[in-house]
C-alpha cells in the first residue's frame, strides 16, 4: 500500500536516521511511503498572528498536492512538520477568511512538468481534505496493534524507555487533538507494544528549549538537562523522541549538558522509528545509529546490555 | 519606578492592535500566573509571561516592547495548554513582536551563527528561529 | 413619512416586562408596534404571524426570554426552531424574511427593548409597505391566467 | 386561518380608561379613547376617570358593573403586573368572575414611551380594541382545585436533607427521608472541624442524626433510592427501591463479630479510601441507623457455600443472605431534593499528577486525615508512607474558575476550608511549613475574614498569590511549580504532601434520577431555582423544593438555611386546605383531536398523554402550566388555551391592526 509521507527538510539532510528507519520499518508493515511531488519546507513554525498568514501557503500547497495525487492521508514523523501541517489544515477548515486568502494566493501557483515542461495553473481550492497524521497515530489507528504485534521479530523485553513528547505533538490540543497535553498515552502505548517498558516521568511534555538552543544555548541546555535527568531518575535507559530538534537538543548537546551539570551521567536518545524498525527486524545498518552523539548502538543487540558507562 | 497610566485613546490603540493580531482577548486574563508557573524559560525572563499580559492590559506599550521576554518564548504552548481562561500567550508574544519597530535590528539574525554551527544544526531550527526573531 | 404597522407578540415573563421597564425608565421609542402579551413566546403560532400580515402588519416582532431563562423550561427553544423554519418559508409567499424578527429580551433589558423597537421600525420602514393582500390577489390572478 | 366573526354576543363589556393623573392623560387623549370606544361593537359602557386604582375609582367600577349589568370589563391603565389583582378583587366584590377582567396597558407601553400625542392616542385605541375583542370571548373560569397529601419526601440524608426533614416534621407533618447510603450524615459527618468556629463537625452533626432517627414523624429510609415520581403537586406517588442490606437492622446489636471474621477487605468510602473496611461493615461508629450492612458487591457470594462466616458468628441471627430488593410505593404531597455534591476528579488534573501521586490528595481526604475518627486517628500522616509531612502545599481553585478545561465557577468554600486546613496543620505540626497558593482569597461571611487573617498572622501560613502549573515527583518529594505574581518570581516548592482544594461538582449518582423527575438543572448539572433571587429554594416543577449543595457550592450554615426555607415552603403548601391551580390551561378538544400526539412532545410538564383506546390526547390540567406551546403546535386546533384561544388572538390582531 502506498501512503503519502512528508519527511520535511531536516530529515532529508541532517537526521536521515529518522527518515531511513521510518521507511524501512513501514515497508515491513506493507506500507510504501511516497513523497508528494515538489514538496517544499513547511515553514517549521506555524504563524501565530492573524496577519502573517502567508506562512500557511507552503503547507497548504503540500497538502493540496497530496490531494491532487489522490491521497487522503499524509504522514509525518517530525513534530514540527506535524504541528504546522495539522494546524494549517485546521485553519483552512475552520477559518473562512484564511481559507479564502490562502486559496486566492495559491490559485495561480504554477507547476511545471519536469519532462514535458508543460505548465499547469489555476488550482482548485484546498479545503483541508487531507488527513494529517503523525506516524504514531497512523500506527495506532490505521495499521493497528494486532498487525504490528504479529510482525515483531525483535521486541525489546524490559528495555526501559522514557517517551518524550515535547511541545509540538500535544499543544494546542484543540487544533492537534493527538492526546491529552498533561496526560498523554499514545507514545507509552507504542513503546509497550514494542516490548519496552515505558518510563513514567514528569517531564515528558516539557519543552526542550526548542529553537532557543541557538539564540540562548544555556536555556536549552538546562531545559534538556532537566528532561534527561528526570528520565534517568525514573530508571530510563534511553529517551525516545519524534522530533529532530528535540534530538539535537538532547543528544547533540549532551556534551554541553555534562559540562554545565556535573551530576549528569548521560543518556542515549533514540528516534521512536529506530525502535520500531529494529523490532520489525530491520538491519542495524539502516538505523542511522552513527548519527548519534551519545552512543546508542548497544541498545540494539539481540540481548541488549543493561547499562553502558559513558 | 513610577508609571504614569495615560488616559485617552493612545494606550487603547496598542491593546486593540495586540488583540487584533493575536486573536486573543487579553482582558480575559485574571492574572493567576499559571503561565509563569509552568513556563520553562521563566527563569531567564525580565518580565514573567503573566506580567507581559498585565502590561498589555494596562496599555504600557513601551515596557512590553522593551522586554527580553519576547525573545525567550519558545512557543511551547505549555501556558496555553494550562491557562484557565484559554488564552494563547504565545500568540500574544508573537503579536507584540510583530508590533516592534519593523525597521529595527533583528533580535537574532543569521550573522550570529557560525558556519560550523549552521552545518550542524537541523534546518528546522534555523527556519523557526528566523521566523520568530528576525524581521 | 410612511409609518409601518408592526404587530408584537411579547412573552409575559421577559419581553413584556422589558417593555414595562422601558416605560418606567421613560425611554422613548417608535410607536409603530402594538403589543399582544402571550404567556410564552412558544404560544406564537406561525399562523398568527401570517394572519397579522394579512390584517395589514408590515412587520411582526416576537420577544422571548434568553435561552436557558424560559419560564416554561424550554419554550423559547421551540420558538427559535419554529421561527427559523418559518422564515425560510416566507420568500415563497413573497414576504421578506426580515419582516419577522425574533429577539431575546430579558425583564432587565428595557433599554434593549426600546432600541430593538426603533431598529425594527426603521428596518420595516426601509422595506416599505407589505401590501400582503394585494400581492396575494396578484398571485391568484397569475395562477388563474 | 379564517377571519373571526365579530361574535354575535349578548355580552356587555364595560371600559374604564384611567388618567393616572397626567401619567397617561398627559400624552394620551383619554377622553377621546373613551369616546371612540363607546360605539365599538360589544361595548356597553365607556368612561374615563382620574385614578382608577383609588378607592372611589374602584367603587365606580363596582357600582357600574352592578348598575349596567356588565359581564366583562376592561381597565385601560398601567401594566397588569401592578393592579390586575386590585381590579380583579373589585370585580369579584361586584359579583364578576375575575377572568372577565382585562387590563389594557396604556401607560408603560404607551404614554410613558411616546411623546406624539396623536400617535399615542391612536395606539391606545388599538390596544383597547384588542382587549375588547378578547374580553368578548373570555370565559368565566374557576381555579382548578386539588387535595393535598400532607406528607413530604426528602431525597438525600446529608445535613440539608436532615435539617429539612426535622423542620417539616416539627411543623407537624410526616416525612420520608430517603438516603442511598447505609447511614445518613452525608459529607458533613466526614469533616473534622468546621470553619470559622472550629467546632467538631461530628459533635454537632450526630445529635441531628439521632434526632432524625428518633423523630416520631420521620421515617428513615436508608439504603433506599427513589426510583420514580408520578403525579403532581400535592399528590405525588413515589416508588422507592429498598436495597437489600442483608442484615436485619432491628436485630443487629453492633457486636461486630461479623466484621472480625469477614475475609474480604476493601477500601473504606467513609475514609475516602485512606483505610480499609470489611465487606460486612458499619460505615462509621456513629452511623444512623446503627446497623451493619453487607455490601454484596464485595461479599464472596452471599452464601454459606462460598463463605458464610458472618452468618455463623451472628448470635442475633441478623444476617439474611436471602434478603431481596423491594420496591415500595408511598404517597406524598411535596418533595425536597437535597442530593448534595461530589468533588471534581483527580484524574482530570493530569498536570497535578492525575491519580499517580498518592500524596496529592483532595480536601475531603485531608478532612479525614485531620479527623480524630479518621484513618490516622487525627495525626497528620501522609498516605504513601505514613510519615508526618514537614511541608504541605495547598492549592486553591483546583478545577474551579477555569473556563477553558474545567469548571468556570468559584466553588465558594475552598478559600475558607483551605485556611482552616493550613491552620489545623500548623496547630498539629508547629514546625511544619504550610504554603497556600491562591488567586484570590474570598472571605465573604460572618467572621470569615478574621479567621483567614488569623491563619496568616498567628499561624504564619505563607500565602502565595499564583496558580500552580504543575506538580512533579522526585523520589519521595513532591515539587510544586508555582509563581508569586506579587513579586514576579517563579517559585518551586518541595512538599511532602499537596492538598488540592478541589472544585465542587454535581453529584454524579443522582443525575439519572433528576432526569427521570424532569427537574431542570443548570449547565453544570446543579439544580435550577425557579427564580435565582425570589424563589431560591423552589424548583420550576410545582411541589419540588431544593436545598443544599445540589443547588451549587455552599457552606454548612447556608445549606441549613436553605433546608429550613424549603421546609417552610412545604409548610406553606401543606397548610392550604386545597390547592388551586390557574385554570388558563390548554385542554384537548376530543372532537377535533386527531391523535397526532405532537402536543405531547411539546409539553415540558408531562401534562398531556395519549388515551390509547380513544386515540385522542387527554390532559391532566393540574400539571399544565399554561405556556401554550402545545396550542401553537396543534395542527387541528384541538389544543386551545383557555382565554387565549387562537380565535381570541386572531380577533385581537385584527382589532389592533385595523383602523
Amino acid at each position: 500500500m502506498k501512503i503519502h509521507y512528508y519527511p520535511g527538510c531536516t530529515l532529508k539532510e541532517k537526521t536521515t536516521a529518522l527518515d531511513l528507519s521510518t521507511r524501512e520499518a513501514m515497508l515491513r508493515l506493507d506500507v510504501e511511503l511516497v513523497e508528494p511531488e515538489g514538496w517544499s519546507c513547511c515553514g517549521a513554525e506555524y504563524p501565530l498572528t492573524e496577519e502573517k498568514i502567508i506562512g500557511l501557503a507552503a503547507p497548504a500547497r503540500v497538502m493540496r498536492q497530496v490531494r491532487d495525487e489522490g491521497g487522503d492521508v499524509l504522514i509525518t514523523t517530525c513534530s514540527f512538520c506535524y504541528a504546522v501541517l495539522k494546524r494549517t489544515n485546521y485553519a483552512l477548515k475552520n477559518d473562512a477568511l484564511k481559507h479564502k486568502r490562502i486559496n486566492a494566493f495559491l490559485k495561480d501557483d504554477i507547476k511545471i512538468n519536469p519532462l514535458t515542461k508543460e505548465k499547469t495553473t489555476g488550482f482548485e481550492d484546498y479545503n483541508g481534505e487531507v488527513k494529517v497524521l503523525h506516524l504514531l497515530e497512523y500506527l495506532r489507528d490505521y495499521v493497528g496493534p494486532p498487525k504490528i504485534k504479529s510482525r515483531l521479530k525483535r521486541p525489546f523485553p524490559g528495555l526501559k524507555i522514557a517517551p518524550y513528547y515535547g511541545c509540538r505533538l500535544l499543544r494546542p490540543q484543540k487544533e492537534l487533538g493527538l492526546d491529552e497535553p498533561d496526560n498523554p498515552h499514545i507514545f507509552e502505548e507504542f513503546l509497550e507494544l514494542m516490548g519496552c517498558t515505558a518510563v513514567d516521568y514528569p517531564f515528558k511534555q516539557e519543552c526542550c528549549g526548542s529553537y532557543l538552543s541557538v539564540s540562548l544555548p544555556e536555556a536549552a541546555t538546562e531545559a534538556s538537562y532537566r528532561i534527561l535527568r528526570a528520565a534517568r531518575m525514573n530508571g530510563a535507559q534511553a529517551v525516545a523522541v519524534t522530533c529532530p530538534l528535540c534530538f539535537y537538543n538532547m543528544d547533540k548537546r549532551q556534551d554541553a549538558i555534562r559540562e554545565s551539570f556535573l551530576d549528569f551521567g548521560g543518556l542515549p536518545v533514540l528516534f521512536f522509528t529506530q525502535i520500531l524498525a529494529w523490532a520489525l527486524g530491520v538491519d542495524k545498518s539502516a538505523l542511522g545509529l552513527a548519527e548519534h552523539a551519545v552512543p546508542a548502538a548497544h541498545l540494539f543487540e539481540d540481548k541488549p546490555r543493561a547499562e553502558v558507562t559513558l | 519606578m513610577r508609571v504614569k497610566l495615560k488616559a485617552g485613546p493612545e494606550p487603547r490603540k496598542f491593546i486593540d492592535r495586540i488583540e487584533e493580531l493575536s486573536g486573543e482577548n487579553v482582558y480575559a486574563c485574571y492574572q493567576c500566573g499559571r503561565c509563569s508557573a509552568g513556563c520553562p524559560m521563566a527563569a531567564e525572563m525580565d518580565y514573567l509571561p503573566n506580567q507581559i499580559i498585565r502590561l498589555v492590559q494596562m496599555g504600557l506599550a513601551d515596557e512590553v516592547l522593551r522586554s527580553k521576554t519576547l525573545f525567550l518564548c519558545a512557543s511551547c504552548f505549555t501556558c496555553q495548554s494550562r491557562c484557565p481562561k484559554g488564552i494563547d500567550l504565545a500568540r500574544v508574544m508573537e503579536a507584540v513582536r510583530h508590533v516592534l519597530d519593523p525597521k529595527g535590528k533583528d533580535a537574532f539574525g543569521p550573522n550570529e551563527i557560525s558556519p560550523e554551527l549552521a552545518r550542524e544544526l537541523p534546518q528546522q531550527v534555523l527556519v523557526a528561529l528566523f521566523r520568530k526573531f528576525s524581521k | 413619512m410612511y409609518e409601518p404597522q408592526i404587530m408584537s407578540f411579547l412573552c409575559k415573563w421577559c419581553t413584556s416586562a422589558a417593555a414595562d421597564l422601558a416605560g418606567t425608565s421613560r425611554i422613548h421609542y417608535a410607536s409603530n408596534a402594538v403589543n399582544l402579551r402571550v404567556m410564552c413566546s412558544s404560544r406564537v403560532d406561525p399562523q398568527h404571524i401570517l394572519y397579522s400580515f394579512r390584517e395589514g402588519a408590515d412587520g411582526v416582532f416576537i420577544g422571548g426570554c434568553h435561552p436557558g431563562d424560559c419560564h416554561y423550561v424550554e419554550g423559547n427553544y421551540k420558538t427559535l426552531r419554529r421561527i427559523a423554519l418559518f422564515k425560510k418559508m416566507l420568500p415563497e409567499l413573497g414576504i421578506e424574511p426580515q419582516r419577522v424578527r425574533l429577539e431575546w429580551i430579558s425583564a432587565a433589558e428595557g433599554k434593549k427593548y426600546a432600541q430593538v423597537m426603533d431598529e425594527f421600525t426603521e428596518q420595516i420602514r426601509a422595506l416599505g409597505p407589505l401590501n400582503f393582500n394585494e400581492k396575494a390577489l396578484k398571485r391568484e390572478e397569475q395562477k388563474n391566467e | 386561518m379564517t377571519k373571526p366573526q365579530t361574535k354575535k354576543t349578548d355580552k356587555r363589556v364595560g371600559l374604564f380608561v384611567c388618567h393616572c393623573g397626567v401619567n397617561i392623560a398627559g400624552v394620551v387623549d383619554v377622553e377621546k379613547v373613551a369616546q371612540v370606544m363607546k360605539d365599538y361593537p360589544g361595548v356597553s359602557f365607556s368612561a374615563n376617570y382620574v385614578y382608577m386604582c383609588s378607592d372611589p375609582g374602584q367603587q365606580m367600577i363596582i357600582d357600574t358593573i352592578k348598575e349596567k349589568k356588565l359581564d366583562s370589563i376592561i381597565i385601560a391603565a398601567c401594566s397588569p403586573t401592578l393592579h390586575e389583582k386590585t381590579f380583579q378583587e373589585a370585580a369579584r366584590l361586584a359579583g364578576l368572575n375575575p377572568y372577565q377582567i382585562e387590563i389594557a396597558n396604556i401607560r408603560e407601553q404607551d404614554s410613558w414611551v411616546h411623546t406624539d400625542k396623536d400617535k399615542a392616542t391612536k395606539k391606545a385605541i388599538r390596544i383597547v380594541k384588542g382587549h375588547v375583542e378578547k374580553a368578548i370571548r373570555n370565559e368565566s373560569l374557576e381555579p382548578i382545585k386539588v387535595d393535598v397529601t400532607r406528607r413530604a419526601l426528602v431525597i438525600g440524608g446529608g445535613i440539608s436533607g436532615i435539617q429539612a426533614a426535622l423542620d417539616v416534621a416539627d411543623h407537624g407533618y410526616e416525612v420520608l427521608l430517603v438516603e442511598k447510603n447505609p447511614s445518613i450524615g452525608g459529607k458533613m459527618i466526614q469533616l473534622s472541624e468546621t470553619f470559622p468556629t472550629l467546632d467538631c463537625s461530628q459533635c454537632i452533626m450526630t445529635p441531628k442524626m439521632v434526632e432524625a432517627s428518633r423523630h416520631p414523624r420521620i421515617k428513615l429510609l436508608t439504603y433506599h433510592e427513589v426510583e420514580s415520581v408520578s403525579g403532581f403537586v400535592g399528590n405525588f406517588k413515589v416508588r422507592i427501591k429498598r436495597k437489600p442490606r442483608y442484615v436485619d437492622a432491628t436485630l443487629c446489636n453492633l457486636c461486630g463479630e461479623c466484621e472480625k471474621v469477614c475475609p474480604q477487605v476493601v477500601p473504606d468510602e467513609f475514609n475516602m479510601g485512606l483505610s480499609f473496611r470489611k465487606a460486612v461493615y458499619l460505615p462509621f461508629p456513629q452511623a444512623v441507623p446503627g446497623t451493619y450492612t453487607l455490601d454484596a458487591a464485595n461479599c464472596l457470594g452471599l452464601s454459606p457455600v462460598r463463605c458464610g462466616k458472618c452468618k455463623d458468628v451472628c448470635d442475633k441471627k441478623a444476617i439474611d443472605y436471602d434478603m431481596k430488593e423491594k420496591i415500595i410505593e408511598e404517597d406524598v404531597g411535596g418533595i425536597i431534593i437535597a442530593t448534595g455534591y461530589d468533588l471534581y476528579t483527580m484524574q482530570a488534573l493530569g498536570e497535578y499528577g492525575g491519580e499517580k501521586y498518592e500524596d496529592v490528595i483532595n480536601g475531603l481526604e485531608f478532612e479525614r486525615i485531620l479527623s480524630a475518627s479518621g484513618p490516622t486517628g487525627g495525626v497528620i500522616r501522609r498516605p504513601s508512607d505514613g510519615q508526618v509531612p514537614k511541608s504541605i502545599v495547598f492549592v486553591q481553585c483546583s478545577g474551579s474558575r477555569d473556563t477553558e478545561k474545567h469548571l468556570p465557577y468559584c466553588s465558594k468554600i475552598c478559600c475558607m476550608y483551605t485556611a482552616k486546613h493550613s491552620m489545623l496543620y500548623k496547630h498539629r505540626v508547629p514546625d511544619g511549613q504550610a504554603t497556600v497558593f491562591y488567586i484570590d482569597v474570598r472571605t465573604g461571611g460572618k467572621a470569615f475574614d478574621e479567621f483567614y487573617q488569623r491563619t496568616v498572622e498567628e499561624d504564619k501560613v505563607l500565602y502565595i498569590r499564583g496558580k500552580v502549573s504543575k506538580i512533579i515527583k522526585e523520589g519521595d518529594t513532591l515539587i510544586v511549580w508555582g509563581v508569586d505574581t506579587l513579586t514576579g518570581k517563579k517559585v518551586e516548592i518541595e512538599a511532602d504532601m499537596v492538598v488540592l482544594a478541589m472544585a465542587m461538582v454535581k453529584a454524579d449518582g443522582v443525575q439519572d434520577l433528576l432526569k427521570r423527575l424532569k427537574i431542570s438543572t443548570d449547565i453544570h448539572g446543579f439544580l435550577a431555582e425557579a427564580h435565582p433571587k425570589l424563589r431560591p429554594v423552589e424548583s420550576l416543577n410545582a411541589g419540588f423544593f431544593l436545598a443544599g449543595c445540589a443547588l451549587g457550592p455552599k457552606d454548612i450554615p447556608e445549606a441549613v438555611s436553605q433546608a429550613s426555607a424549603a421546609a417552610a415552603k412545604i409548610g406553606d403548601l401543606f397548610s392550604q386546605k386545597e390547592l388551586s391551580h390557574e385554570p388558563t390551561v390548554v385542554p384537548a378538544d376530543d372532537e377535533k383531536c386527531s391523535g397526532c400526539a405532537i402536543c405531547i412532545t411539546m409539553c415540558p410538564y408531562g401534562a398531556r398523554s395519549m388515551d390509547k383506546e380513544r386515540g385522542v390526547v387527554v390532559v391532566n390540567e393540574v400539571l399544565c402550566e399554561g405556556c401554550g406551546a402545545c396550542a401553537a403546535a396543534c395542527p387541528c386546533g384541538a389544543a386551545q388555551q383557555r382565554n387565549q384561544t387562537d380565535e381570541q388572538i386572531f380577533a385581537m390582531v385584527s382589532a389592533m391592526l385595523g383602523e
